[in-house]
């Protein structure tokens, strides 16, 4: 067996590149800034030689060419959604459209100032509201604030909203009820909102069961807040019920949108009975990952949450778009000014382009991509929950692991094979896990690839077990030693004594 | 479609393999009355001219650039070299996200490395993290993690000069235990109020917040307020919006700041309403498991060659979950990635002199000021880009207004966000404005 | 001795990915365009069924995600000067300033059209009339043309205006010398141009002399066409008196001006009695060379030749610039339009940033780098001409081809150890060349590692002679098949059959 | 300055290791006499931020987009995918020089090979070459190829009807046997006048150029073209300079075209004051020796894997010298990237698309006029997205400046390069016209 056939990945030729600092030498120069058409001050007159630096001690020194080959040599060590199948579960790394990064920098939106009177930057507030619009229709929701700046802030930010609802009510409650599946950020906001965490089991089939709820809940669970479809992939189908529950005692039904590329334009969480939902725009809405953000979490509710919204809101008047900051029921500001509006505008060109008529579609590829990779690799995979799946789908290293192949090994394989890793070690529910997303933009030749790439490492672990340790072998730098880098932190550059 | 590849064929294939009919069946697991039986309203598909039309119609619907404008306030508009943009364009960069496989993922890593790195030698501090949202949330969780340190000590002063949205976001996250956030006061120099400040500096204080430069552009005298923090025992947190003026000024790390958040925008270039933002963050090695967000520390690779990888991840929520140091997750790696590469570009020499620059301007713009009737210089002590004038002709609503007109935007209103403030303009200058911009602007003030 | 310390390359992961053909399947579409918002006509109604195409046979369909990963995946294979030291002789493989792409498409430019009405296109012609004058003025010249869109298409243009110059006199000459030492688009444009072309042997100091262009010179030599500094990167330090020699029998001299960058500032070949030379604009003036254009070869004369250029001349009226097309004399058009605009603006961007300051210093430190990498090389390989160097230095393999160590084992070997090549085999004169030119915007330190690599190269010629053979190792691809390329043309793809 | 890393040092250890004492002295080889004693007289040097205000100025000085614009002759005003343009940034595609080097330039050669394939696919053609500079100066390359295979054969013909640029160029590269090239006429339907054309071939012949469309906007009828002229046993050379017509037109090659040369701007998106232009070539398989340019072949590497070269480069001037097929070197390569990146993306359903909306909207336009008094089709034949007016009320000079006035550019005046055609004005209309850009046009001509 050759395990390379059919795979993308090989070797190349990359560069070795130092850090910025050992590139740099006295009296070199990346910059070209015009002379002073104003009188050129002495800093230490206006502030006192004490107050002024000499220089900033030991800040690097480059030409542009210099920089720019050093930065580019850095990106040719990365792997992103451009360079291939990046099926990281739970992270939606779909293809990001060239376009919208072309129109993100429209000059009109670049020089546009959180401070400027509404009336010069209409533009910049109509895409606000009209993406608040898109994003409530498409969740079945009432209201929209975009302030968040990414799906963690939009949970704190959507589970403050709760709390000002029943503090409102008089009402203080003091648990959230988060499953057992949760992502980290899940019950990390409810601790950071005031909560106690209050972990429910979900049950064999990978869903929450009413009963399970039922039991947890009381009049101090200010929300039930759950993932839906869950981090396992699986839609909750016992929803509906669960939230009668819920409301029943006077809860309100958190849904963490980080899913929402299974359901858009197929089912709506607000008609499923949930009160609140964010979304990550950097996963369902096709913004770039960054390599880390920025991202955007946008937060849609139902109008009983309304009022508590963050400041300011945006509004319709007869002479234009308006902030307004009358809302005294509001939790208050979020984060600074409105939000990560470059963000809104690679998603609201995004929704525009898919419109009325793709939006739907997108959902139901990525479903049937990762439905497609499940029916292909669930004979030689473990897969811990038989249950369904929508958008992603959660096997574990069972099989493998007998053989002395675990999960860490697999996903290292992958990348030797020119694949970025699946999720791993996540949903913490399942022992070992591999959660794989492929999104709807990869072609069924590139799951088919993925797939075959993943029948040959199971062979391998079969034949030839041992050898998985010294993966990955093709990258710029082989494993890296994670146990040192904790151990002795260096977290930063310093200048040779 | 142009973003989905599945042919016709395709789509059979791949239902059959499944084995169900067809796609809708694939969504059997969502109860029939749970499933949306309409399309969504959503407007119609666009194509990309179309959509070129669609979005240019509405950034050209942003008025602002038949303004000269003089405003600041927390968000500036800097010059940014071309060569930043070319390397955000970069597939292999935009495209990747958190280096969870550092293997496949050292481009975002070096370069993390090398941000932690320049941010700390700006700032004169040990440490500083991967990004946090913005210079507000940073603000917020300096806050919190004071508390966290502080142990016992849960009262948190900050100063009425601190950035009001930086407040604004700090009540928030601290929401629960309002009475623990406490302002304290400004004195006639724009700066913090010593007696003030010495008034509510007890054992129950777990930090003292203030800006440098604070919202009223005016430097604060750190060590002095270093001293009276660290003799109560409390921690001291630095913000700022205006990151430039390190590139004349000390970092607070020199006169003993513990946390310094902030906001980095202004190593971005674009303003664009106010985000993309970076948010600041660093603090001393002794405070590194209380710090929240993402490190990224240097180590070997199986082969001993240097690499890099996200470390000390047991503060974090994918790890400790409800008892990790911050929620955040995803940050703003990229804008992390453009502040590196203008920071290396502009780098030791090209900073203090985009500074001086920025300084001169201001200076020119205030001696002008000085010069005329009827306006005065708010507060005495020293700024770097931004200052207060007092209207003592009219309101400030009122001058604004008059120079709106002629297509000047003078700063921003104090009095929305300091009452006191009623007849005062809080304005701006940088490297963007030409002698003439601001020449014009002292004449139409003295006109108004 | 380990040959790779020091050195940048290394191997990382990169990418298999297949002709854009076959990843084609049917139905997919990578478009996106409005629907028609007039009435759709029928195409075979117009033109009659016959000439009217079913489909474009066999033309790919691709979505927009496998588009850029396909072209993304391409782009890393290649080696730019954003890789890395690429010290291609007579190519000036300077650094490509950034701003400069981006100003370049400004929306201004981009959308000009040279059938606009002249009050339509101020801008761009404003820019035309400036680029001229600092060309010329750099040159020492008196006018120029920028209408060529290479190198090759410059000297053709300027000899066509020699030809038209002897013509006018009445004086049908039908010679053109041209040294040993010459590129081969020199002979190739003089044949072009309808001139027999005659070699002139350069001396042992790699100079061409006075005595052996006497020698060669009579009335029917139309003009001398030399390259100065000439390709060995020698400057003909006769050139005065050749030009008197020249200008005696009625011949003019011509200028291949590929090595610019060494004279910029310093020398104007106007100065020494050239009367025409083409510059290369993706040479000297850092335009980008695009893997292989379009480049820029503008034409700078003295006022002698200045009738013939090419139609239109830009000229500057009351009412602004214009387009004079009543040049009588002129040789007419030898471009469609006016020539290569982007590429122009570049250069124009680059002239206006360096400035009267920098220009003089970009040749000084072309100069510079290549005398210390001569300098520190010389002892190891062999140089054939000791006569100093200007902007480029030439060695041979002699020293290593007794080891069994050629030329092009020395330039793969360099491949594998993260460098470009230097360009081998030229100029002809010299047996089994190797032409280095670092250009200005290497840093010491990138001199260094080159030099260094280029030392343990010798040093492994002696070792392990053998091993050169199997190089490269790391590039994606290694020593590709020149003869069977050449035996058995496959120029295209075809569908299988 | 920014682009020049050496620094004081690097210099002076430079400068001893080469052992001169200065950078003057690297210079001493170029006699004193010779060497410019004062600084070039250029403009002073210009920071970023400058350079930026400077060509904005510039740029901004073209006055277009203040018109309603139907000017095509040649270079059009089409659409291109954002995509395009971010693989055209990609350092290593346009950084790179041509691919001498094949083992680290396989992306620029598989490109090539992909652009070669593409081309040769929608002209119907055998095979294609790397490019040429654009559409004249390959036509006039054809011109030349044609006459090395025609040895004996060395007349030219070419129809009056092909671009007039087009005929300039060629007439400039055969300035040395003017009477070589010969006009065919043109008639009354805007085609090669057949009469005209069968008393001019002879065995003298090399070959006839036509251009289809052709100037005029018509389509020849290339099938009988193909047939006088093989009979002839001259070459028939097909040109264009509106390639977008073969995506609903069949390619020249299948009407038995020898050589099709043309302009491929209308793939690039850009106009670009018409450059960079991309010259498209192609010919048949047995005249490939005879075939100017370069060309990109399939392989093998050490290891058997498929790779790719350039090949059949003994027809070139750096092996062959005065003996080459062409003096052509670098060519338009960066252009026929984007070429390829453009046609992969339209593909075979979009291109044909976007042809037919060309088509539509053309038509549309010509449906219009047809019903304005006072204005007439000049021609009765098919015609793509381009056509002749003829204006019977007015010269057309003045009715083109009322629309001018009016801020509509009524395409170009024929008159300047057909005498004959004193009041005709060659239209264009691209799917960038929307349906009231033209009623716009129609309404105007109707009050000129
Ligand atoms: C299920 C789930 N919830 C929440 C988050 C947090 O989102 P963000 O990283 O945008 O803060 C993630 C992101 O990885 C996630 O997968
Ligand atoms: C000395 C010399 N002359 C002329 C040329 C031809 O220039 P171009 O390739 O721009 O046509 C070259 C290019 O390689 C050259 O090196």
């Amino acid at each position: 067996m050759n395990m390379y056939e059919n795979t993308p990945g090989t070797t190349g030729l990359v560069f070795e590149e130092p850090l910025i600092f050992e590139r740099s030498r006295p009296g070199r120069m990346g910059y070209s800034l015009p002379a002073s058409d104003v009188p050129e001050v002495d800093p230490a007159a206006v502030y006192g030689a004490e107050r002024v630096r000499e220089s900033i001690a030991h800040f690097p020194e480059v030409s542009e060419p210099e920089t720019m080959r050093h930065f580019v040599r850095l990106s040719q060590w990365n792997y992103g959604v451009d360079s291939g199948f990046y099926p990281l579960g739970s992270c939606t790394m779909k293809y990001n459209p060239k376009i919208n990064e072309t129109l993100s920098r429209l000059p009109g939106f670049l020089s546009s100032h959180p401070s400027y009177p509404a009336e010069m930057v209409q533009g910049s507030m109509e895409l606000i509201a009209a993406l608040e619009c898109m994003l409530a229709e498409i969740a079945g929701m009432d209201a929209t604030t975009l302030q968040p700046s990414a799906g963690a802030h939009g949970e704190l930010t959507g589970l403050m909203l709760i709390r000002a609802y029943h503090l409102d009510r008089g009402d203080a409650r003091t648990k959230i009820l988060v499953p057992d599946s949760a992502h980290g950020t899940n019950p990390a906001s409810s601790a950071l909102c005031g909560y106690k965490v209050v972990e429910v089991k979900s049950g064999q089939d990978g869903c929450l069961h009413p009963n399970a709820v039922a039991a947890a809940m009381d009049e101090q669970v200010a929300a039930l807040m759950i993932t839906n479809p869950n981090t396992l992939g699986i839609f909750e189908k016992n929803i509906r019920e669960i939230a009668e529950i819920v409301h029943a005692k006077g809860g309100l039904l958190y849904n963490d949108g980080a899913n929402m590329n299974a359901l858009m334009g197929v089912a709506r969480p607000g008609d499923m009975g949930f009160d609140v939902i964010q979304y990550n725009l950097h996963k369902t809405m096709s913004t770039p990952h960054g390599g880390g953000g920025p991202g955007s979490g946008p937060v849609s509710v139902k109008s009983v949450l309304e009022p508590y919204l963050p400041l300011p809101r945006i509004v319709r008047r007869e002479e234009g778009f308006r902030w307004d900051w009358d809302r005294p029921k509001s939790i208050g500001k979020i984060k600074g000014f409105h939000g990560n509006f470059g963000v809104m505008v690679r998603a609201y060109a995004y929704l525009r382009e898919m419109g009325r008529e793709h939006v739907r579609e997108a959902a139901e590829r990525a479903v049937l991509n990762a439905n497609y990779v499940r029916s292909m690799l669930k004979d030689l995979y473990h897969l811990p929950y038989e249950t369904a799946s929508m958008h992603e789908v959660v096997f574990t290293d069972r099989n493998q692991k007998d053989r002395g192949v675990v999960t860490m090994d697999i996903a290292k394989r992958l990348l030797d094979m020119g694949f970025h890793a699946p999720t791993i070690y996540f949903p913490l529910v399942v022992h070992s896990a591999l959660m794989i997303e492929p999104t709807e933009t990869e072609s069924k030749e590139s799951c088919d690839r993925f797939i075959d790439a993943m029948r040959r490492i199971d062979e391998a672990s079969r034949i030839d077990p041992q050898s998985f340790q010294e993966y990955p072998k093709r990258t710029f730098r082989r494993r890296l030693n994670e146990v040192l880098a904790a151990r002795t932190p260096v977290l930063r550059w310093k200048p040779a004594e | 479609m142009r973003y989905l590849p599945h042919t016709e064929d395709d789509i059979r294939l791949m239902l059959d393999q499944i084995g169900v009919g067809s796609i809708s069946d694939l969504f059997g697991s969502i109860p029939a009355s749970l499933r949306l039986d309409r399309p969504l309203d959503l407007p119609p598909a666009l194509s990309e001219p179309e959509l070129i039309r669609e979005l240019g119609r509405l950034a050209d619907a942003n008025r602002q650039n038949e303004y000269s404008r003089f405003v600041g306030a927390g968000i500036y508009d800097h010059f940014a070299p071309a060569m930043v943009d070319h390397i955000l364009l970069r597939s292999e960069f935009y495209t990747a996200y958190t280096p969870y496989q550092p293997e496949v993922s050292q481009g975002t890593l070096q370069a993390i490395f090398e941000y932690q790195s320049l941010i700390s030698l700006l700032m004169e501090m040990e440490i500083t993290n991967a990004s946090m949202y913005d210079g507000a949330t940073g603000c917020a969780e300096a806050a919190l993690m004071a508390r966290r340190i502080g142990r016992k000590r849960k009262r948190v002063l900050i100063a009425r000069s601190v950035h009001p949205e930086f407040r604004r976001v700090t009540a928030t996250y601290l929401a629960n235990d309002p009475d623990d956030l406490v302002d304290v006061d400004v004195d006639a120099h724009g700066r913090v109020d010593p007696a003030d400040l010495e008034s509510k500096l007890d054992e129950q204080t777990a930090c003292l917040i203030v800006g440098h430069p604070n919202y009223f552009g005016v430097l604060e005298d750190l060590d002095a307020l270093a001293g009276s923090v660290h003799d109560a025992k409390a921690l001291f947190v630095v913000t700022f919006s205006e990151p430039l003026a390190f590139g004349l000024l000390h970092g607070p790390g020199r006169s003993g700041a513990d946390i310094v958040a902030g906001e980095g925008q202004s190593f971005l270039g674009a303003m664009n309403y106010g985000g993309p933002s970076l948010g600041i963050f660093s603090t001393k090695d002794k405070y590194v498991r209380q710090m929240p967000g993402r490190v990224c520390g240097m180590t070997e690779d199986a082969d001993g060659r240097r690499g890099f990888v996200l470390t000390l991840s047991t503060r974090e929520q994918h790890i400790r979950r409800e008892k990790a140091t911050s929620n955040i997750c995803t940050n703003q790696g990229l804008c992390a990635l453009s502040a590196t590469v203008f920071l290396s570009l502009m780098g030791k020499q090209g900073l203090r002199r985009l500074a001086a620059l920025n300084l001169s301007k201001a200076e020119y713009l205030k001696a002008r000021i000085r010069e005329l009737s009827g306006y005065a210089l708010e507060h005495d002590g020293p700024t770097f880009n931004e200052f207060v004038i007092r209207c003592e002709r009219k309101p400030a609503a009122d001058i604004h207004r008059a120079l709106y007109e002629k297509k000047i935007l003078a700063g921003v209103k104090l009095k929305d966000d300091y009452p006191e403030f009623g007849s005062h303009l809080l304005v701006n200058v940088t490297e963007t404005h030409g002698r003439e911009d601001i020449d014009r602007l002292v004449r139409a003030l003295d006109e108004a």
